[in-house]
């Protein structure tokens, strides 16, 4: 069962490279926490612990409800065009994700966790959300895509924590789901403070402080 | 007996440069002057009346008393006759040297002092030669001073063997011999023509009587340098015992003076005056010779 | 446990004393000689700051010399560079003295580097900072450290006292600072660089191998002739003074060569002696190099200009300053009843003794240093007689030396102190040696007791060669009386008094100061026989009226400075171009910054197991 | 108890911001409020050395020495800052750079960032220290982009992205961690008390590579060489006041948390991976800020890139892990804070009098400002490492260690990056303090809070010189004891 989880999540990643227009990207971004927030709520259903179905719930609150709803609305604000600009087409990038992927597996394996085929599966998995949401951060132009790409990133750490240790102490996993909403808030502020400014946001002609 | 050397020394100076002078006419088939023609003119300097440039100071005034007495001091230094101390022990061979430095010192002062093209052109050269002599010189004293341990004038004036290093040590004193008294290679004495004088050139301003002393200094210091290199070459081997033994010993003692001024005449006659920067390879020659000295003096030659 | 804390704050032993009064000779005369100098150009405010930066630097050199501990050691030799910077960047206003800071201060912080690196391989051996504790545990030091540590005290103190690679800022800094500053700078400061050398290279480190004196004398050779040559090609006053510091700072490093090449053959005789003559002429350089500067600031405060060429016939206008740059002069020359010839002929005499005593090879060697040693004082003659003729005689050159006044009073008094002591320091030659020999014997570690350096009172002598002597009261003596002998037969012959012309001026033209000879002029002999290091360049023109007839006649010339074309600015240059292509890493692009920590994360993970 | 009142203050000065309009009385305020801070930090200081380790509120704070010594940093930067602020924020209004109401926004921001910026060392879970860093970015994110200018905006974009991705690394680092200390079978808490007695259990592999992502991320932070792109732009484009706090402070704070992993790791063993990892980055942080300080042309960047040299040297001193270099590390922390803060708040003045970053057309500071122009030379020699000045002597202690542990190669290359910055340095500050005023300018007076700031830094600079000498013995018992946990 978790497989299927695992695989679907995968896939949804690969459905953000090949975006070409951020509402494709925001969608890809809510279809994948959708599947974290399965992806724990049976890791909690098996381990039965409280805490776990209170995190999945956070997981559905913020990361598939809240945080898209807000992009959008930033999105809806800047009504600039919606491509994104893309340093890398969106073909190459395809064919990079599965090399991301090969490298995170063979990471997950020498980094000992071996043992159970699903737990190296769900970190495999999890390292290679972490390096596409780096790739994305790197190869696109628009600031959108940063937004998004920590975005992912912190998904892929919530689904490492989640399959390794069974997460983190309550307290903690609380605060951090915070503090990832309030930076998306914030980067949002900021994104439309850049469109104000320079009536676009194409980060990378944003080099005026050199050397 | 001091008094009697200084004496004895200011009045046979000026002789050898008339020596010099009729052994050059004589070469050249010419009458020239008599041999005492020095001493007319150094008492014809003392009653021609003295006329001294309104823009030059005290320095000009001043300049040809010290360097008489530094000329002075420097006879003191070399022991003519009581060979085997000297006179007043104050200084050694690197002393003298530096006496002598003193006195051209001064003089290049006065000469820069009457604002002359002449004087500033004669203490530029004089002070070019004499900074290459002095390397050559001190080379020179040490391959001297090599073989007798010390660099004290007397340890070479009593009786020493004649050995390789002091004779070509000798040859290198009579070219610095050359540079130092400003003799045809280096420097010619008799004219007044601008690119030629050096010392003449220093000394071109001064009249009458401080003429007078500064030609004095420059027989003593003419003097002083043959009787060295006499004395390296040709070593006195007499004791001074009774009154025969002083005349035969005086009469050798002019006698080798006499030999070193006909040398010196010869080389006059037949060189041509060198240009200026060329003195520089001939110092250096001489310094040449001078490590060659101070080699042979290591091997034991 | 590591100690850094000091147990002996203080260690003062002959050397210290010998260099505290190094300092207060010179720093005495030049705090007077501040009072006027300061008093005309600066704000009372700026004045008040002079004085007490003065003080501080005095104090600092006074500390720098009599501690004992490494650290508190660098902290005020540090401070002494400090203090030192902002003196020199006094006149904040002309950029000349901004960029001559500049150089001063990294120059002798990169010094300092190396200091630092020495001191703290000495700490690794030794675990304390203290020279006595440092200099025990250098006994057991294995040789290969010992000698990296002597190289790297060499540069480090090398920068300081500006031996000849290393000596770019001294021409730069000594002028720009005021004269009072200067003097003590040229007088004491590059000093305290040779107490380094002996303090840490002699007396802790201990020196077993002979290639250490003959590097630091070859060294010595080269500096002084390098420090000569460009003397002697220099127009202003201060730069010329502040290259004739180098060529002395090399004569002072020949004498503390020889000791410590006479060290490591054990003859100890020679070691004691040459260290003297090195210290002797470290103290005449100090006095007669503050004189001099001291001189050449009140006839900059008179003139207002450095540059020789406009000056001229000052010697009417400004007796005073005149004579004592008269004796000063003589005293760097080594004219001999002065304290200059009594250093120099002391230096001589320990080359000809050392070769008298050495064996083959180094005889030769000895000598040739002792002849280029000849050549630099007879160089120093000739850079000296054109600095005193071309600013003091003849007539003035310019407006500038027309207004010349003498100095003020304490300026005089100033000068008049320190002339003094050149010639109590060259009469009293003897005794000086009896308290210098005190003094080596202790940095040199070898009791005197069985040796004797001079006669009596009047004469000295050195014991080993057979009776040489030397005597300066005597010669002095002579010397006065055969000029009184002079002056009597000149005034007894000659009746009449002496008329007072023009100059001979060939009978037909007016002689105006335009004929005399100028600073460039009589350095031109020696331009064209050192060409071969100095490079010059050459420039004529002609300016015609018509093709017959020549307007006027243009001649420039300069001298490159060649270890600055040459070593200096192809270093900078590389480094700025270094940091150049540094510059491209940062272009601005957040995609490029976001790749260089993917990268680095990516290569720590695959090089893992590298650290 | 003391803890609360440093954690509270700031806060309730956060409050307060709102309510009171005229900005000179909230400064006065404001910088009371911290001076209060500044005492309780010292308590805590001579507490935290007495007894050891503090614990409060059932160990969520918990105090040791290192973050005693880092509070006592962060409350003096603090304190100054307040100082400074007061004078500069109304020179800002005066000149309607920004709205009275923007100076309470400052305000607001100023004490939530100082609150963040406690929190960091009070905090016992290594994950609560993540969140408290990411707050501190978002806070400061905003302070950078205060004045809404192209630049400044671009700058805080940079900033905020650049940092949380960094720190996204660092929290899987402390996941990484977390889960080393699950395997090894015992209480899931990731307390650093708890954690800290059974580091040698832990498996050394997971640790390793661990401790790779927290030294990237919180390196990132930290303004470690190859991740410290954001850092000049960030610091250059904040107000003075603010990037004073930054360079002085926030950057230490990234290095305390790299401190709290490293200590678990040397405990595990691993001290030569440890050593290693944090010289390698602090001799390039060395080489490369040395590179760019070279040719750079903007004062405020060339601090910036200053602070990066600090940092590297810092690095060097944590990593060569002699109780002498470690004592001359956390020195050099707190030299480098003061002096740095100094310098940012000298530039500061100076930007706002020539209104130009450009160093090539600022000339003749000495006579246009003559108090900034002399203490902010001599805050220049004190940040080169010149002797009277404290930052000599904590330099003095890494490269002696550095050489008492024999790595000479990292000792000269120091020496060699020193003096090469130490040129630069006094290139730059030579031309711009010396020479003759531009035309058009006038002597501008200082503002005399500022004065205050710039005096109270200035004697916390010398006065730390002549103590240090002194007192170094027990600094050293700290270092000690700080190894031990």
């Amino acid at each position: 069962m978790q497989g299927i989880i695992l695989f679907l999540l995968l896939a949804s990643t690969y459905l953000m490279i090949i975006a070409k227009r951020v509402p494709a990207l925001i969608r890809g971004f809510r279809y994948q926490s959708f599947f974290l927030f399965l992806a724990t709520f049976i890791a909690a259903f098996k381990e039965n612990q409280v805490e776990l179905y209170v995190v999945s719930v956070m997981i559905i609150l913020v990361k598939v409800i809240l945080i898209p709803y807000f992009l959008d609305l930033t999105v809806k604000k800047i009504n600039v065009d919606e491509n994104l600009g893309l340093f890398v087409n969106s073909q190459l990038s395809l064919a990079l994700a599965p090399v991301f992927t090969y490298y995170s597996w063979v990471l997950s394996v020498n980094l000992g966790f071996g043992q159970g085929t699903l737990q190296s599966a769900a970190v495999a998995v999890a390292f290679s959300v972490i390096s596409i949401g780096a790739f994305l951060m790197v190869s696109r132009m628009k600031a959108f895509t940063q937004v998004v790409g920590i975005l992912i990133m912190e998904n892929g750490i919530f689904l490492f924590a989640s399959s390794v240790s069974g997460g983190m102490p309550f307290f903690a996993e609380i605060a951090i789901f915070f503090d990832v909403f309030i930076s998306a808030v914030i980067m949002g502020i900021f994104v439309f403070r850049i469109n104000k400014l320079f009536t676009h946001i194409d980060v990378n002609k944003l080099s005026r402080l050199k050397g | 007996m001091i008094i009697l050397q200084i004496i004895l020394f200011i009045l046979i100076a000026p002789l050898l440069s008339g020596l010099i002078t009729v052994i050059k006419n004589y070469l050249r088939m010419r009458k020239g002057q008599s041999i005492l023609q020095p001493y007319y003119n150094l008492v014809k300097f003392f009653y021609k009346d003295e006329v001294i440039s309104e823009t030059a100071s005290w320095i000009f005034r001043v300049a040809p008393f010290i360097v008489f007495s530094s000329a002075l001091v420097a006879s003191m230094l070399v022991p003519v006759f009581i060979f085997n101390r000297p006179i007043l022990p104050v200084g050694d061979f690197i002393a003298l040297v530096f006496i002598f430095t003193l006195g051209r010192f001064f003089l290049a002062l006065a000469a820069l002092d009457t604002g002359s093209s002449f004087g500033g052109m004669g203490s530029s050269r004089e002070m070019f030669i004499a900074s290459f002599v002095e390397p050559a010189l001190c080379m020179v004293i040490f391959a001297i001073s090599l073989q007798f341990g010390s660099t004290d004038i007397t340890a070479f004036s009593g009786l020493h063997p004649i050995t390789v290093s002091s004779v070509v040590a000798a040859l290198a004193l009579f070219l610095l011999v050359i540079a130092e008294t400003s003799r045809i290679p280096i420097d010619n004495q008799e004219t007044h023509l601008e690119l030629t004088m050096v010392h003449e050139a220093m000394v071109l301003e001064y009249s009458g009587r401080s003429l007078a002393l500064i030609e004095l200094a420059a027989y003593l210091k003419q003097m002083i340098f043959f009787f060295l290199i006499a004395q390296l070459i040709f070593p006195i081997g007499l004791p001074l015992g009774n009154f025969v033994q002083v005349f035969l010993w005086s009469l050798w003692f002019i006698a080798r003076i006499a030999v070193i001024a006909i040398a010196v005449a010869v080389v006059e006659v037949n060189l041509a005056k060198l240009r200026l920067f060329r003195v520089a390879d001939f110092l250096g020659f001489a310094f040449v010779l001078g490590i060659i000295a101070v080699v042979c003096s290591i091997l034991g030659a | 446990m590591l100690n850094l804390l000091i147990e002996r704050f203080f260690l003062f032993d002959p050397l210290a004393l010998f260099f505290l009064v190094v300092i207060f000779i010179i720093s005495l005369p030049s705090f007077i000689y501040s009072f006027s100098y300061l008093k005309g150009e600066y704000p009372a405010f700026k004045i008040f700051s002079a004085q007490i930066l003065l003080f501080v630097f005095v104090l600092s050199m006074a500390f720098v010399v009599s501690v004992s501990n490494c650290l508190v050691f660098l902290i005020f030799w540090e401070i002494m560079s400090l203090v030192s910077y902002f003196l020199v960047v006094f006149d904040t206003n002309n950029e000349r003295s901004i960029k001559a800071g500049l150089v001063y201060i990294v120059m002798t912080h990169i010094g300092t580097a190396f200091i630092i690196a020495a001191f703290m391989i000495l700490y690794n051996h030794a675990h304390s900072f203290d020279f006595i504790a440092i200099k025990n545990a250098c006994s057991v030091m294995p040789q290969r450290t010992k000698d990296i540590v002597f190289l790297l005290f060499l540069i480090g103190f090398g920068t300081k006292a500006g031996i000849v690679p290393l000596h770019i800022w001294l021409p730069y800094a000594h002028p720009q600072a005021p004269s009072h500053i200067s003097s003590i700078m040229s007088g004491v400061m590059i000093k305290t660089a040779i107490y380094g050398i002996i303090r840490f290279v002699i007396f802790i480190l201990g020196i077993n191998t002979s290639w250490w004196g003959i590097l630091v004398l070859i060294l010595a050779t080269i500096t002084s002739l390098v420090g000569i040559i460009y003397a002697l090609m220099e127009r202003d006053i201060k730069r010329l003074l502040a290259y004739s510091s180098v060529e002395n700072i090399g004569i002072i490093l020949s004498g503390v060569g020889l000791a410590m090449y006479f060290i490591s053959l054990n003859l100890s005789y020679l070691a004691v002696f040459s260290l003297i003559a090195g210290l002797y002429h470290l103290i005449n350089h100090a006095i007669f190099k503050g004189l001099l500067f001291l001189c050449a600031g009140s006839v900059y405060k008179a003139t207002g200009t450095r540059d020789m060429e406009k000056l001229g016939g000052l010697i009417k206008k400004m007796p005073h300053t005149a004579v004592y740059f008269l004796l000063g002069a003589m005293a760097i020359s080594a004219l001999p009843p002065l304290n200059g010839f009594v250093s120099e002929w002391l230096t001589l005499q320990a080359f000809f003794l050392g070769a008298f005593n050495a064996i083959g090879g180094s005889k030769i060697f000895l000598g040739i240093c002792a002849a280029m040693l000849a050549l630099t004082s007879g160089l120093a003659v000739a850079c000296f007689v054109k600095a005193f003729g071309i600013i003091f005689l003849a007539k003035p050159r310019s407006h500038y030396a027309e207004s010349a006044k003498e100095a003020a009073l304490p300026m005089r008094i100033g000068m008049l102190i320190l002339a003094v002591f050149t010639v109590i320091f060259g009469l009293a030659a003897a005794l000086v040696i009896k308290s210098l020999s005190g003094v080596s014997s202790s940095a040199l570690g070898i009791d005197i007791s069985n040796m004797s350096f001079f006669l009596n009172s009047l004469r000295f002598a050195p014991q080993i060669a057979k009776n040489t002597y030397l005597s300066t009261p005597l010669l002095a003596l002579l010397l006065v009386l055969f000029s009184v002998i002079g002056f009597v037969i000149y005034r007894v012959f000659g009746n009449r008094r002496a008329v007072i012309y023009k100059t001979w001026d060939c009978g037909y033209y007016k002689l105006g100061p335009r004929n005399e000879y100028t600073a460039t002029a009589f350095s031109k002999p020696f331009r064209i026989a050192f060409s071969f290091f100095l490079l010059p360049y050459r420039k004529t023109q002609k300016i015609r009226e018509s093709f017959y007839h020549i307007k006027s006649f243009t001649y420039e010339t300069h001298t490159t400075k060649v270890f600055k074309k040459y070593i200096y600015n192809p270093l900078f240059a590389f480094m700025l171009k270094l940091a150049k292509s540094m510059r491209k890493m940062q272009p601005g692009s957040i995609h490029l910054y976001l790749g260089y920590i993917f990268i680095t994360l990516v290569l720590l993970i695959i090089f893992m197991e590298r650290f | 108890m003391v803890m609360f009142i440093i954690l509270g203050i700031p806060l309730l000065l956060a409050a307060g911001a709102f309510f009171i309009k005229r900005e000179r009385l909230f400064g006065m305020i404001n910088c009371f409020g911290y001076f209060l801070v500044l005492c309780a930090s010292i308590f805590i200081f001579k507490e935290a050395v007495s007894t050891g380790n503090i614990k409060a509120l059932a160990n969520f704070i918990y105090l040791d020495i290192l973050s005693a010594v880092f509070i006592l940093v962060i409350s003096v930067v603090a304190f100054a800052a307040a100082l400074y602020s007061i004078a500069y924020i109304s020179k800002d209004i005066k000149e309607n750079i920004i709205s009275r109401r923007k100076a309470g926004f400052y305000y607001l921001l100023f004490n939530l960032f100082c609150f963040s910026m406690f929190c960091v060392p009070a905090v016992n879970n290594l994950g609560m220290l993540w969140v408290a860093i990411e707050m501190t970015t978002l806070i400061s994110a905003f302070l950078v982009g205060f004045y809404n200018s192209k630049e400044s905006v671009e700058a805080a974009w940079k900033y905020i992205i650049i940092c949380s991705v960094g720190i996204a690394f660092a929290l899987l680092g402390t996941i990484l961690f977390s889960y080393a200390f699950s395997i090894s079978g015992l209480s899931k808490s990731l307390n650093w008390s708890d954690m800290m007695p059974v580091a040698h259990v832990l498996d050394k592999n997971i640790l390793k590579i661990a401790f790779i992502f927290v030294l990237v991320g919180y390196g990132t932070k930290a303004g470690l060489a190859p991740m410290h792109t954001w850092l000049p732009d960030a610091h250059s484009q904040a107000i003075a006041p603010i990037s004073a706090l930054l360079s002085g402070v926030l950057l230490k704070t990234a290095v305390y948390a790299i401190l709290r992993f490293g200590i678990i790791l040397i405990k595990s063993g691993e001290m030569a991976y440890f050593t290693h990892l944090m010289i390698l980055f602090g001799v390039i942080s060395l080489a490369i800020s040395s590179g760019f300080i070279l040719i750079q042309k903007d004062l405020k960047r060339l601090l910036a890139y200053s602070s990066i040299e600090h940092i590297g040297i810092i690095a060097i001193g944590f990593g060569l892990g002699s109780p002498l270099a470690i004592g001359g590390a956390i020195l050099h922390i707190f030299n480098h804070a003061v002096t740095k803060s100094l310098m940012f708040f000298g530039a500061g003045n100076i930007v706002s009098a020539y209104k130009k970053h450009n160093m090539n057309s600022i000339r003749g500071v000495i006579k246009a400002l003559p108090f900034t122009g002399i203490l902010m030379l001599l805050g220049m020699f004190a940040l080169t490492g010149f002797p009277p000045f404290s930052i000599f002597i904590s330099e003095i202690m890494i490269i002696t260690a550095a050489f008492a542990k024999g790595s000479y190669i990292i000792a000269f290359l120091m020496l060699f990056f020193l003096s090469v910055i130490f040129g630069a340095f006094i290139f730059y500050f030579g031309k711009m303090f010396f020479g003759n005023l531009p035309k058009g300018m006038e002597k501008s007076g200082e503002p005399l809070s500022g004065k205050f700031a710039f005096l109270f830094l200035f004697i916390l600079i010398c006065g730390l010189g002549a103590v240090m000498v002194f007192k170094y013995k027990d600094l050293l018992w700290i270092a000690q004891r700080l190894l031990q946990g």
